[in-house]
């Protein structure tokens, strides 16, 4: 992993001391729009770059106001612990996600990272599948670029769904780091034709299943691999207060009762939740 | 009178009846969980106060999801008092309460329940500890089918409920209103008639949010509570027309976000402020309410933040 | 039926009781003047109705300076009913309300008064002219000493007031509730046994502001009207209560700032919606309200607006 | 009045046609910080630069958001109908004014404009004071440019009252249309020491008074000049709602009891005024 110093110059600079040990003042080194309201910005954060794992996300503030009142969730993307910086891939879906997007490099930004549980991947996994639905392919880039430095001759299959070929991006750095990437499109304008869930049963090699996406894609594969003999993790969202574990409003149902998606999630084992409520 | 806070010439503490706090900054029951939350982000010994989560006789599950959403300026939720019970909080989140008490933060249960017995259980069971230093009546939960909120806006619930705690102990008894009642003053009357030590105000406000392409409700409860700035001009009414109605000291709360508004909360007739969403937001903020408060009192020439309660000038 | 809304196969007339609109987009009292103001900014004759503002059978100065402030996604008024009584209402205003009557756009009265009496006396007057759809009861105006608040927080004078009132008049009768009762449902069932046609609500908040650094209320009358985006979910959550309690039409209001905020008020019960403050902030929300219900009405195939009303999912 | 081609090059585009007779959407076209936390802006507004008059103001909305929520007030500084720009000039004080501190060139910016009572000056003005406290200035900067250019030989003095010499701008504008320009500072720093009402026996020989600036100076020049037999006309500010004499949020107190400041003002004779609510 080659840290990019041109890229990330402005993070050269001293960075803000820190506020504590999970709150921090970064600056934006890097905003781009990828694609079509989809932005990668790097943030000068030393800490989270050395720390963040793939599956933990920054919970951002976008303003001083009140509109909007509340931080936003965003996976990590990946992080530069040489540069100190730290990236995330966002859609631009509302007010919090527009404001962000027009951040530019040198504002500063006020973050809590990192925060929620990683994908753990067991020693014994040889072959990964990674099934990540639009902006779900965020923690599973970072995992496939942690799992390549860390694990030579780990095996990484990437399968990216979108609604179209528009909205399928960085597929270059995936096929770096994996031996087989396959795009689905809805509408058939990149590779394959459908959705996810329709090729799951292709993924039936693998060691495990890593994966992230919309609740009703999740609830397809949680019952397409229902009793598959391997492990199947994922990556999930949900409306976010504190993001600390404090407020109880980001909870989902599992199997033993409701858990924090901002503390015992983000990833959780798969089969372990109830995803029928909410949609 | 004790020594002024650190740092400063302002004298911090506050007195509110039989409560005395290092300062009046806590935060808000639900909001700063049982404390342990925030200790990596600063120390929670610095807060006057803090709430703890409602605590229930048996564990509670809460409510599904989705539980909270955002709203114009403040946020809806319905937790539904996901609690752990008042058993694994002795085992579990009882000895930071003592280590947060013994730094001389008053550590404040938050009691729910649907019946004038069980709140008399709980409060006989945290007799039990010497680490909890005041109860909060949470007579106004929005957020549970049947689960105190008749307490907080039927009148004659309210009078038998506060008369048949009080006996229970001798700490001091916080009556916390629901905004949602026609006359919060004489809710506040009538608490402090059977019993009521001191007034908090005020809980979220029932209030809904629809996701018009879906058509439907987006909390699984339907309804939920309205929390945050947007609500804190409602507030700061209350403490108002509550201050003119009982002589008991008033905690101030609802859409805190900075020294400003807790400010104005005092001037506005309370004793010391709590703050709930903003713990979310930035959740540093207590630690720059009281910073902020102590320079506001410096450059105001208030000896002591005491004596800014009620010291609104009218026109 | 009438015809579909010109350019558009949705049908957006809509009938709430005795009162037909051409559709369900209205402005709300108070916040749009006698209709004449926005006139060089949209023709007003698109909007389905108007409220106009407050009338008292004597003129009213209102309320001295300051009268409005700014909050979190809010504002606060206290304007006191300002309004140039009855009789020069019929000399200066009431020609512009017959234009826009005559282009099908209801005209609703919104009245204000201290006693039964003075209602009485308003519709009589008003009965005497047939521009005035309908007259709207501000039972709720929490600006005003002595103006009416009452009536919409007491349920016996609400009762009172509405059956007396319901004799003078065969137009469509709307009570406007207040929001700050314990029970909203209760006053709508009160009014609607009493003869009210139709529900409006909500009214303004009784909030209050405070300058800490001066130590005073900002507004003169300390307390004033808390409205915007802010009481939004409280107010959905209202028409929402009201919706399952009364039979008769609602018209919702309470921070409605663009065509989903509109859709939403439908979804939860409401028949008709009236904009208020976002009037101040954008003018031609009203005009885009419109245009949004309709594409929305087609985008989800529904080919009356007024099946939207009440056609929340519950989960 | 030249007419200033290079600095509202961007104004020269075509302009977006007007939502009505009193609501316009323009460009951003001048965006300066002239002394500091004093802007000055230019927008690219065509129907307004022709139309509004010296004590007319624009109703600007900050964001999309609502928070702020209302428009927010401000008085011209001038106008180049030439280029279809018209200026403001404002300091940042609130949340509002940061934001609009913000905006760059180009940036869209939603106007009702012109709005409110204008300066009338009789015909037989030969000698005009302007005093104007603060931002104060900006109305009789417009109206002391627009008498230059239409009624040559009318005798202008220019009082300027700030906190302190960096309040002070625009002086060398102003010293070119007006025979004498005065700087009072609180602190002595530039000009004579004191407040403006201090000096006001020294406009005893004006034909008439044109002010703006604080209720408390406006008060104090009230009380001096209460029997001086020469019209005093004073532009006002006030919390706004609607701009356009629908709210009734804005009055102020008159001899005729209470009228609005965005409708009846914001140019008041200043004895019709009674100021002693509020400060
Ligand atoms: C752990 C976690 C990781 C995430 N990672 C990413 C990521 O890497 N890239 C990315 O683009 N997005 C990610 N999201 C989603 C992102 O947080 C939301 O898109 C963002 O908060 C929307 O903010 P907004 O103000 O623009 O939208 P809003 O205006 O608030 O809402 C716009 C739409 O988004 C929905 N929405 C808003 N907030 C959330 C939320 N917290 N969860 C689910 N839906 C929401 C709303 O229902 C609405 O339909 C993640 C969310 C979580 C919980
Ligand atoms: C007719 C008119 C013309 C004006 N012309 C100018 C001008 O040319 N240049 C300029 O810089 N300012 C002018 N103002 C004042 C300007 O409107 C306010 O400074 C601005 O609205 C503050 O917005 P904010 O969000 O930054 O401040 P806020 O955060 O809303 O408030 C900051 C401070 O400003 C005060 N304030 C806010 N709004 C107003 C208001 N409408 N009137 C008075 N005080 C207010 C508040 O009490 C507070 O103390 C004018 C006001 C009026 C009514
Ligand atoms: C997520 C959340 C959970 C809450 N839980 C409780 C609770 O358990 N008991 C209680 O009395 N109040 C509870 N409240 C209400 C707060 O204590 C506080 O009264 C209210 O939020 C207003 O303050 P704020 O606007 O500063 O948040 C909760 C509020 C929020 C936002
Ligand atoms: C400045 C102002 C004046 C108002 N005057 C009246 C009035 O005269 N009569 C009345 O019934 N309601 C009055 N209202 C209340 C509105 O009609 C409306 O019920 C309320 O503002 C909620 O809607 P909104 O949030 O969309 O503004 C007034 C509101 C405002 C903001
Ligand atoms: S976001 Fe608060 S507990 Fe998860
Ligand atoms: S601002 Fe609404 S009447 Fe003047």
């Amino acid at each position: 992993m080659t840290d990019r110093a041109t890229t990330h110059a402005i993070g050269m600079e001293a960075a803000t001391p820190p506020l504590s040990n999970r709150h921090f003042r970064g600056q934006v080194v890097e905003a781009e729009e990828i694609a079509p309201r989809i932005w990668v910005h790097g943030y000068r954060l030393p800490e989270v770059a050395r720390r963040a794992q793939p599956g933990q996300f920054v919970h951002l503030r976008l303003n001083d106001g009140t509109a909007p009142l509340l931080r936003r969730p965003f996976s990590v993307l990946d992080v530069y612990p040489g540069d100190g910086v730290a990236r995330i891939l966002f859609k631009v879906v509302g007010t919090g996600t527009q404001i962000l997007a027009g951040k530019r490099p040198g504002d500063d930004i006020d973050v809590l990272a990192p925060l929620g549980s990683a994908f753990q991947v067991p020693e014994n996994v040889r072959r990964l599948t990674l099934a990540g639905g639009g902006i779900g392919m965020v923690p599973l880039y970072f995992l496939a670029k942690e799992l390549t430095a860390a694990r030579p001759g780990i095996e990484l299959d990437y399968w990216f769904g979108a609604r179209s070929a528009e909205e399928v991006y960085l597929l270059e750095d995936l096929r770096q780091w994996c031996k087989r990437v396959e795009a689905v499109t809805e509408d058939g304008s990149a590779g394959r034709k459908g959705r996810l869930p329709d090729y799951a049963q292709e993924w039936r090699g693998a060691d495990m299943i890593a994966t992230c996406g919309p609740i009703p894609m999740l609830r397809a594969i949680q019952a397409t691999t229902a009793d598959w003999p391997v492990p199947v993790h994922a990556a999930l969202e949900s409306f976010m207060g504190c993001g600390l574990g404090a407020c109880l409003g980001c909870v989902l149902d599992t199997v033993d009762g409701f858990e924090r998606v901002c503390t015992e999630g983000p990833v959780f084992d798969l089969r372990r939740l109830n995803l029928e409520v909410p949609a | 009178m004790s020594a002024p806070a650190t740092g400063t010439n302002v004298d911090m503490q506050v007195t509110l009846g039989p409560l005395k706090l290092k300062n009046p900054v806590m935060t808000a029951s639900g909001t700063f969980g049982y404390g342990t939350e925030y200790r990596e982000l600063y120390d929670p010994a610095i807060l006057g106060g803090v709430f703890l989560k409602a605590l229930t006789m048996a564990p509670r599950p809460g409510n599904k999801p989705w539980r909270i959403y955002e709203t114009p300026s403040g946020m809806l939720n319905s937790i539904g008092l996901q609690n752990v019970g008042i058993e694994e909080f002795f085992e579990k989140k009882e000895p930071f309460c003592r280590e947060l008490a013994g730094k001389g933060t008053a550590m404040c249960a938050n009691l729910a329940a649907q019946t004038v017995e069980e709140f008399q259980q709980l409060v006989e069971r945290l007799e039990t500890t010497d680490c909890i230093a005041a109860y909060e009546l949470n007579v106004s939960c929005p957020n549970v089918k049947k689960g105190g909120c008749q307490f907080g806006t039927d009148p004659t619930l309210l009078r038998e409920l506060v008369a048949a705690v009080r006996p229970g102990t001798k700490r001091p008894l916080i009556v916390k209103l629901a905004p949602q009642v026609t006359d919060v003053a004489e809710m506040a009357r009538i608490s402090v008639d059977a019993g009521a030590d001191i007034i908090s105000l005020i809980n979220t406000f029932p209030a809904m949010a629809i996701d018009a392409e879906k058509r439907r409700p987006i909390l699984a409860t339907v309804t939920g509570g309205l929390s945050g700035p947007a609500i804190k001009p409602i507030a700061l009414r209350m403490v108002y027309a509550v201050r003119q109605a009982v002589d008991v000291p008033i905690i101030g709360m609802g859409g805190i976000m900075n020294w400003k508004d807790a400010a104005e909360f005092l001037l506005a007739g309370a004793s010391a402020v709590a703050v709930g969403t903003a713990n979310f937001v930035h959740p540093t903020t207590p630690v720059e309410v009281l910073e902020g408060l102590q320079d506001y009192c410096r450059r105001h020439r208030y000896a002591r933040v005491s004596d800014l309660t009620g010291a609104l000038e009218l026109p």
